[in-house]
């Protein structure tokens, strides 16, 4: 007994051999347990991912087996206008819409980073919009926008101001879209409110001691803390803005009206899929989109680290 | 009377500007809600008004009557097909996603990192790019114009639930698990009777979310479903606007319907939807 | 803006909806989508799906398959009746459980070339419908590589449509034989009409066309084509087309202050039906435009629907263009074909047989889509007769047959719906001015042309 | 019966080794506690014993069984949790009968067990409450019920008392202390607490990053410190240590060059050997000047009314820990003569091994 150390020897490198293991159980059931989900990730994600490189280079006859052409479908999506149309649209629209969603959402959130009476009402307020079936809420813009006798346009009219035709002129339908997609900003603000909520008091008021100017706590104090909950935002709103749909197709149709103005990226590749049956093609897209978004990502995320700070570091 | 005298006046007015300024953007934000209610009960004619009506004169109820006895937007069945899409993937999401959000939040296996890895990779991977071989697959099986290819998949789970539901699965003592496991009860046991308990506020938080999604989600059901009367209200919604373009009451009507079950729920229990909303951004 | 209250539409016929949103379209439909049928029992698909439309169909296929010993048959309306019906056939097919017989609205080329539909010839040859007995022109919109993949039953044909009480009021005569013969004469007449108030549109004359579907008859009214059927090409870009946009850009100008969106805002005036994306309503049938382009299933619509609308409606020959001299009509097919793997197809291209003649016939009775099979003679219809006299339908009823003989080729493209929408696309990127006629033509142009090729690859 | 047996135990993190290969017996009976800092295994090794954490290397036997392929419940164990770990959705009674009833035990015999037991610690009145509702005490009275209502041969605590305020400690360690004479089961308990350990064990396990240091009764331990380790770790206020060399007589040779006399006689090995000498503090005393072995002066004194602890500062710039009368004179800032008194100090060669 006592410091008996036979095992000495044994060392880092050669592990000895597992034997039978009461905790075998736990990593039996920790398997088991995950399985229908990894069979569900293999099913209809790992699986159609693969198959979907596959029919990228496939003709895809509707019946039948589909025909390997390489890379046929993607310099026939190279060379379709609607493709970049859409492309160039929905890097537009994800360009311009989130960045100023992250801002208007930050700006909310300072807002609301105060306890009154009203501030339920608020954060409630800023929230609903998210719920709204983005159907609904589309349609209602259709509605309020309308150019002869929508509240919006006769507002505008009565301050002395030419509002645009927003869903008819095709220098400002993308707009109206982008207008449409910053209503529901709730969730970003929310993130950024519990971000900001997050911050320790005696930081903030070392902060407050530190200088009297508002601004300069905001940008040297506040913003440097809810970095990641932008890198959160910027993330997933990124990855959102690249498949905008519904919103598309219900202003614009599968066309994208006007002139093509709010043709999507996902409005065209619904097209080529469900209407000219052209699932190559389709699936050639999606490969591209899932490149672009990868890239992306790994791009912000690559980036990141040098400009989020987290708590977890210092310690 | 004695306490607001001592208020320093400048901070009353820095107080009265702040709620003018939220007023204000509250007013923007609420106006389509506001347009939308008071739309779905006018006609046309007063939706169109010039100048605006901003209160409906008279009430028109007849909207309602109207929308519930037309067969081409057949309101009462879509609305029960949402109910029934939206319960059916809220049970389907809270059962399976909890098995999984427990796999990886409190039992530790080998792999276990790998897998979850995939999982957060999933929950950032575009949908459209594994949907078309699904659809293909669906398709085959002939299930095509049924709800199987809108719920089947949540009862493997969801990249996004699990990931929120494992949040909530961390903060679970794992000395509650040994506990149960010297007291004899089987790892199926001890996540049932132990474990579920302890986080019933974020299954129901996970059911919330999962209903919402469902109740917008567009994309699916108008790619899987045909028949309007199998139909979702969002979808339904949609080709009835699509179609009957001119009748802008019975749209708004319908819109306001399908709106208000989602925002009574929110309402209802928004405690809970930002306790969740907190728990899935912690990365 | 004062705004006209519609009432709850009764019926609603099958194109009704199809321009405003092509994403959409109403989607009607019955249980039983994924109903597939028994030996000997037929069942029908049928795109759109009015009530009237619906039972119509109904009837007879219950009809035949009575006469025919069959056993109860089973007809599926409305499953959509663009992408969604397309979609929903495609599955069923691709699932193995296809109807035995359903309607398109949309060439049944490209898909049959995709071995969707069973070719019908061999059946055709030893029936009283065989091949020679359909117009050339129609037939062409089943054809591939010569295989026949459906059949053109019936046809709403197009006309120009104008309001004789608008005529009259401006003093002009508006009996058919007077109407503009020339899209020149056409615009001179147009400018009669035209009423703005500022910048909004009170009224109009006809449009520049901006229908995609009926492109092919104003191109072959400038004598151009759109697809030139024996050497597989497309001809979007072709002189006359260009000089057919710039004609129609040119009378915009002239005309409507070169703004389309000024149109839109007012109404719409391009065709009969409230506009889906803006929800403004149909001008001519408020009385509110002299006349357009229009297929013959309007008549039906006119009577069916509750829209505000005016009895003294007629149509004319469609003008020529300046390049060209001989007046064609259109039409817009309803197709039937017989799915890959269905059940019955034998009993199905009987039942093609009968609709063709003797079920044609009914059908144009109450929705007036012309029966295109030459063996048949067209009866006026009874509601046109109930409504405006036996005079009147008689002499209309004669006039569409008329239209029905020099129908130009049109939906005979193996990939005809991209094609339509690269044409789609060219006219709102020119009439935004987006995009001069020639490059959006020439886009459009190449960009339909590679399709087919994949197409014909394939 | 109850008997508890490691043989070369050994636990991996990854490729960590955190239990290097452990041998222990613990007798029937027996309460043994494990002592050690944090992070020294000792809280792994007392889940292996349960069956919570794999054994990768060696054997656990329970009443002479190896029990590796055994589930946790089947090894006749129960625990004790530093958290309590009571289901927070089940009254306390259903806490101490969940076991019972997963073990297949009829509904009346599981009721009287309970009551049997609610009885023994007197916490019959808190069964129908739920844990949220019951004090931090209460909780830790349940939990112990919910172990001893299995009747296991072996309870394991996991630093059980570590929650509780120092009032609530001491009552619960003596009630352990009773149901540990009560129930003459095995008991392993795992502590930080020294003063916990010293009160409750028959035997003491000091463990260090993975390994024993020294197993013996708390008076063994205390005085005669198998190591270094164990000499600094056991002891409150620790023990001083004080480098020295050794005298070319055997004798000691303290820094400041003071000689004093071994009492065992003389210290082996060559001259100048450098060694630690390690002595309570206790041993050391005020004394009047030049009486001293070593002086220096007073940095903190802690007058906690009987005694007093005295840290003063060597002009060798040494720390040591002086335990004197309550009534000692020494304030901050005094120069003070410390004298030694050799008897049980030890020795301790550069290894840390005791020598002497």
């Amino acid at each position: 007994m006592g410091k008996s150390t036979p095992s000495g020897q044994a060392g880092a490198e050669t592990l000895p051999r597992r034997r039978r293991r009461a905790g075998r159980n736990e990593a039996r059931a920790g398997v088991l347990f995950a399985l229908p989900w990894m069979i569900g990730l293999a099913i209809f994600t790992a699986i159609p991912l693969v198959l979907t490189f596959y029919i990228a280079q496939a003709r895809f006859q509707i019946t039948g087996a589909p025909k390997w052409v390489g890379l046929q479908n993607y310099s026939a999506i190279w060379a379709d206008p609607a493709v970049w149309t859409s492309a160039q649209n929905t890097l537009m629209f994800a360009m311009i819409s989130v960045p100023i969603k992250l801002v208007l959402a930050l700006c909310l959130a300072l807002l609301l980073n105060r306890v009154t009476m009203l501030s339920g009402f608020y954060r409630t307020v800023f929230y609903l919009p998210f719920l709204m079936p983005a159907v609904a809420g589309s349609i209602v813009f259709i509605l309020l926008l309308n150019p002869v006798a929508g509240p919006v346009n006769m507002m505008l009219q009565a301050m002395g101001l030419s509002p645009p035709d927003w869903l008819l002129d095709p220098k400002a339908a993308l707009w109206t879209l982008i207008l449409l997609s910053l209503w529901p900003l709730g969730v970003e603000t929310l993130v950024f409110l519990g971000g900001l909520q997050n911050i320790p008091k005696d930081i903030s008021e070392a902060a407050d001691l530190d200088s009297p100017r508002g601004w300069h706590k905001l940008v040297w104090i506040t913003i440097p803390l809810i970095t990641p909950m932008i890198l959160f935002n910027l993330v997933t709103g990124i990855i959102y803005s690249f498949q905008v749909f519904t919103q598309a197709l219900v202003i614009g149709g599968t066309t994208g009206k006007p002139a093509e103005a709010t043709l999507m990226y996902m409005v065209v590749l619904y097209r080529a899929a469900f209407r000219y049956f052209n699932m190559g093609h389709a699936a050639a897209m999606a490969t591209v989109l899932f490149v672009v978004v990868l890239l992306l990502t790994l791009l912000i995320f690559r980036t990141a680290r040098s400009w989020v700070y987290y708590e977890g570091e210092s310690r | 009377m004695k306490k607001t005298s001592r208020i320093a006046p400048a901070r009353v007015a820095q107080t009265l500007v702040y709620h003018a300024v939220m007023l204000a953007i509250s007013a923007v934000f609420l106006l389509p809600f506001y347009w939308m209610a008071i739309s779905a009960f006018k006609n046309n004619a007063e939706i169109f008004a010039n100048p605006v009506l901003w209160f409906p004169d008279p009430i028109r109820l007849e909207n309602l009557t109207a929308l519930l006895t037309r067969d081409d937007f057949p309101f009462l069945r879509q609305f029960a097909n949402s109910v029934f899409y939206a319960l059916s993937v809220a049970c389907a999401v809270c059962f399976s996603c909890s098995l999984a959000a427990y796999s990886f939040g409190c039992l530790r296996w080998r792999g276990r990192n790998l897998v979850f890895g995939l999982t957060v990779c999933a929950l950032l991977l575009p949908g459209i790019v594994t949907f078309l071989p699904v659809y293909l697959g669906w398709t085959k099986l002939g299930l095509n114009g049924t709800y199987w290819p809108l719920i089947a998949p949540f009862f493997f789970g969801d990249a996004f639930f699990i990931f929120m539901l494992r949040q909530f699965f961390l903060g679970v003592p794992r000395e509650l698990m040994d506990a149960a496991r010297l007291d004899g009860a089987s790892e199926f046991r001890i996540w049932w009777q132990i474990v579920l308990p302890q986080v019933r506020t974020p299954l129901i938080i996970v059911g919330l979310f999962a209903i919402v999604y469902t109740w917008n989600e567009f994309f699916g059901p108008l790619i899987y479903l045909q028949d309007r009367d199998e139909f979702p209200l969002s979808l339904g919604l949609f080709t009835f606007q699509a179609a009957r373009a001119r009748e802008w009451s019975i749209s708004m009507t319908g819109a306001l319907l399908t709106a208000l079950p989602m925002v009574v729920l929110f309402l209802v229990t928004q405690r809970l939807f930002r306790q969740g909303l907190a728990s899935s951004t912690l990365k | 803006m004062s705004e006209k209250t519609y009432a709850v539409p009764g019926s609603i016929s099958r194109r009704r909806f199809l321009h405003g949103s092509a994403a959409a379209g109403a989607i009607m439909a019955l249980p039983g989508a994924t109903l597939a049928q028994a030996e000997g029992q037929l069942l029908l698909w049928l795109p759109g799906g009015s009530d009237l439309f619906c039972k119509i169909h109904t009837g007879l296929l219950e009809g035949f398959s009575s006469s025919a010993n069959l056993g109860p048959a089973t007809t599926v309306c409305g499953l959509g009746q663009d992408t969604e019906f397309t979609q929903a056939l495609i599955g069923s097919i691709t699932a193995g459980s296809p109807p035995d017989i359903s309607m398109l609205w949309d060439s049944p080329v490209s898909l049959g070339a995709q071995g969707a539909f069973m070719p019908l010839d061999e059946m055709m040859k030893n029936s009283k419908i065989g091949i020679d007995t359909w117009p050339a022109g129609l037939l062409s919109s089943c054809q591939f590589k010569g295989n026949t993949y459906g059949l053109p039953v019936t046809a709403g044909v197009y006309t120009m449509w104008y309001n004789e009480e608008l005529l009259e009021s401006k003093g002009i005569p508006s009996d058919r034989a007077s109407f503009p013969k020339t899209w020149v004469e056409m615009r001179k007449l147009s400018k009669e009409f035209t009423v703005w108030d500022g910048d909004t549109l009170v009224s109009a004359g006809f449009m520049p066309n901006r229908i995609p579907e009926t492109m092919a008859i104003w191109s072959a009214l400038n004598g151009g084509m759109l697809f030139d059927e024996a050497n597989l090409k497309y001809m979007l870009d072709s002189e006359q087309n260009i000089e057919m946009m710039n004609f129609f850009l040119e009378w915009l100008d002239e005309e409507y202050k070169g703004d389309v969106n000024l149109i839109d805002r007012a109404g719409n005036f391009k065709e009969a039906y409230p506009d889906a994306s803006s929800g403004l309503g149909p001008a001519f049938r408020e009385g509110r435009q002299a006349g357009l382009i229009s297929g013959s299933w309007l008549m039906g619509d006119i009577y069916a629907d509750p829209v505000p609308t005016f009895t003294r409606w007629n149509m004319a020959p469609i003008p020529v263009g300046p390049s060209g001299t001989t007046a064609v009509s259109g039409t817009w097919p309803n197709w039937f074909v017989i799915p890959v793997g269905s059940k019955n197809p034998q009993a199905a291209f009987d039942y093609l047989s009968y609709l063709a003649i003797e079920g044609s016939v009914e059908w144009y009775q109450q929705i007036p889509d012309v029966p295109t099979n030459s063996q048949v003679s067209l009866k006026a219809p009874n509601s046109l007769i109930e409504n405006r006299g036996a005079e009147f339908a008689d002499d209309l009823t004669a006039f569409l047959a008329t239209q029905a003989a020099i129908v130009t080729p049109m939906w005979n493209s193996p990939s005809q719906s991209f094609g339509n929408d690269q044409m789609a696309r060219a006219m709102e990127k020119i009439y935004t001015k987006a995009a001069s006629v020639k490059d959006a033509l020439s886009d459009a142009q190449s960009a339909a042309q590679a399709e087919l090729d994949r197409v014909m690859a394939g | 019966m109850g008997a508890v047996q490691l043989l070369g135990v050994q636990k991996f993190f990854g490729t960590m080794e955190v239990i290097k290969g452990i041998d222990l017996r613990v007798d029937d009976g027996e309460l043994v506690v494990f002592v050690g800092p944090s992070g020294c295994g000792k809280s792994t090794l007392l889940r292996m014993i349960a069956g919570l954490e794999d054994v990768d290397g060696g054997e656990v036997l329970i009443s002479g069984v190896e029990v590796s392929g055994l589930a946790p419940a089947k090894r006749g164990v129960a625990m004790v949790f530093q958290n309590y770990a009571l289901y927070p959705h089940m009254s306390a009674y259903d806490n101490l009968a969940y076991g019972l009833r997963r073990s297949g035990m009829a509904r009346a015999d599981v009721d009287s067990r309970v009551r049997e037991t609610a009885a023994l610690l007197q916490i019959t009145d808190l069964l129908p409450r739920r844990p949220k509702a019951m004090s931090g005490g209460q909780r830790q009275r349940v939990a112990i019920g919910r172990a001893i209502v299995r009747k296991p041969e072996v309870f394991l605590f996991d630093e059980p008392l570590s929650n509780l305020d120092a009032a609530l400690r001491v009552e619960m360690r003596s009630q352990i202390a009773r149901l540990h004479q009560e129930l003459k089961a095995t008991m392993i308990f795992v502590t930080h607490d020294q003063v916990e350990a010293m009160t409750l064990a028959d035997r003491i396990v000091v463990l260090n990053s993975g390994r024993v240091e020294q197993v013996g009764t708390p008076r063994e331990v205390y005085h005669n410190p198998a190591n270094l380790f164990v000499a600094s770790f056991i002891g409150s206020p620790a023990m001083n240590l004080l480098p020295i060399t050794r005298g070319e007589d055997g004798s000691i040779l303290l820094e400041s060059g003071e000689q004093m006399i071994w009492p065992g006689g003389k210290i082996d090995g060559p001259p100048g050997r450098a060694l630690t000498l390690g002595l309570r503090p206790d041993r050391l005393s005020l004394v009047g000047s030049d009486q001293g072995q070593i002086s220096g002066t007073v940095h903190l004194a802690e007058h906690l009314g009987d005694e007093t602890i005295l840290h003063v500062q060597t002009a060798a710039g040494r720390a040591l820990t002086l335990k004197c009368d309550g009534d000692a004179p020494a304030r901050l800032g005094d120069l003070v003569q410390i004298g030694l008194d050799l008897t049980g100090a030890c020795l301790f060669d550069p290894d840390g091994r005791r020598v002497q």
